[in-house]
């Protein structure tokens, strides 16, 4: 299980295909793979996106994040999960958070990336900003 | 001792301020933290951490803790 | 939107990236990407599973991915879709189905990509046989 | 004209062939079709295709057609 904060920009695929190249213990061990990213829109609520800056606590978030995954690993069969999640000043169709989990079945592995996701987005602490046409605004939650 | 206070995003702004120390004395919830810091009521919907676990604003607070004041999270995707 | 069947090994994450680099009509324009990558496991049902072999049905097995997407797309606002599934002989370990939606919205991402893979499982016409160390044995549904 | 008849996975092999030719006289359903080209009753919950769309046993069947049957589908993933 990792889990990475980083404040510079990444390319999901790549980090997935890495971490799943450095555990050669799961090799044949695992049957599906889900994973979620989360992009930066250039548009949010009617107006044009420049910009977003993402703010969080630090260590706070380090520690919601890794229990939220072990949440997920003692209510589904989870072989491994990896969650990077961005902070900082982010451009528009850059990542902003990816979720994978690796899993015998697809039912455990959907419902733990699913479960991740959602529980990250409601107890890590992250605010997003974000510079519009019309000055920055902190994004509200829905 | 004394009381570790911060703040994030929209209530850091508006306070003006990211951190503060306060004396323990006189504070015995979160809700009194706020009131010893700010001079304002406290925004609706702001979250509370007491040494970065969430918790309610009527939660006790002692001596040494870091209280954190923000508000709701907007991380993730959309 | 891209279907496609192989009858050679894939990187599923290397796959991805390259088609979502093809579409730069995307870039912005969502917000949410949900990937499910079904992988060859070395055992099932007790055995150990030396290699299996994937036969299809040519131009059905198309067709039927081609309208489970379209009925995706129907349902979910989805923004596009790229759909790989092996045919021929695989070892443990090798990737086996990839389905990867980009939307705007994690729930239309997650919603559309699980019923990408739950419907082509059974509408599209493959067959798995095993090679097990008691010799080899047609996948049954379960 | 005639009626192409094919056969995938497990039924393949317990036919011992992948596809046939036959005369599209005398045949009416896919279960006629079936009656025709094998000598054993159909096993069950074997699933029939014509001209590459799922049908039931009982769909009329008509010269030039291509019909199929095979084994419940075990593609994607675990």
């Amino acid at each position: 299980m990792r889990i990475r904060l980083l404040d510079r920009g990444f390319d999901p695929w790549r980090e997935v295909a890495a971490y799943q190249a450095e555990q050669p213990q799961l090799a044949g061990k695992f049957g599906a793979t889900t994973v979620f990213v989360g992009t930066l829109r250039d548009f949010n609520q009617g107006e044009t996106v420049q910009r977003m800056t993402l703010e969080h606590y630090p260590d706070m978030t380090e520690k919601y994040l890794e229990r939220v995954c072990h949440e997920a690993q003692s209510r589904w069969q989870v072989a491994d999960m990896l969650v990077i999640h961005r902070h900082g000043v982010l451009a528009p169709n850059d990542p902003i958070v990816l979720v994978a989990v690796w899993s015998g079945h697809r039912d455990s592995a959907f419902a733990a990336c699913r479960y991740i996701i959602d529980e990250l987005k409601t107890r890590a602490p992250f605010w997003k900003k974000e510079e519009t046409e019309s000055g920055p605004r902190w994004v509200e939650q829905q | 001792m004394s009381i570790t206070v911060r703040f994030f995003a929209s209530i850091r702004e508006k306070l003006g301020k990211g951190e503060v120390l306060i004396e323990a004395k006189g504070v015995s919830s979160a809700s009194d933290v706020w009131d010893r810091v700010a001079s304002t009521p406290i925004p609706p919907n702001t979250l509370v951490a007491i040494n970065q676990e969430h918790v309610s604003l009527a939660q006790a607070v002692r001596d040494g803790d870091e209280v954190a004041f923000f508000p709701p999270i907007t991380g993730g995707a959309t």
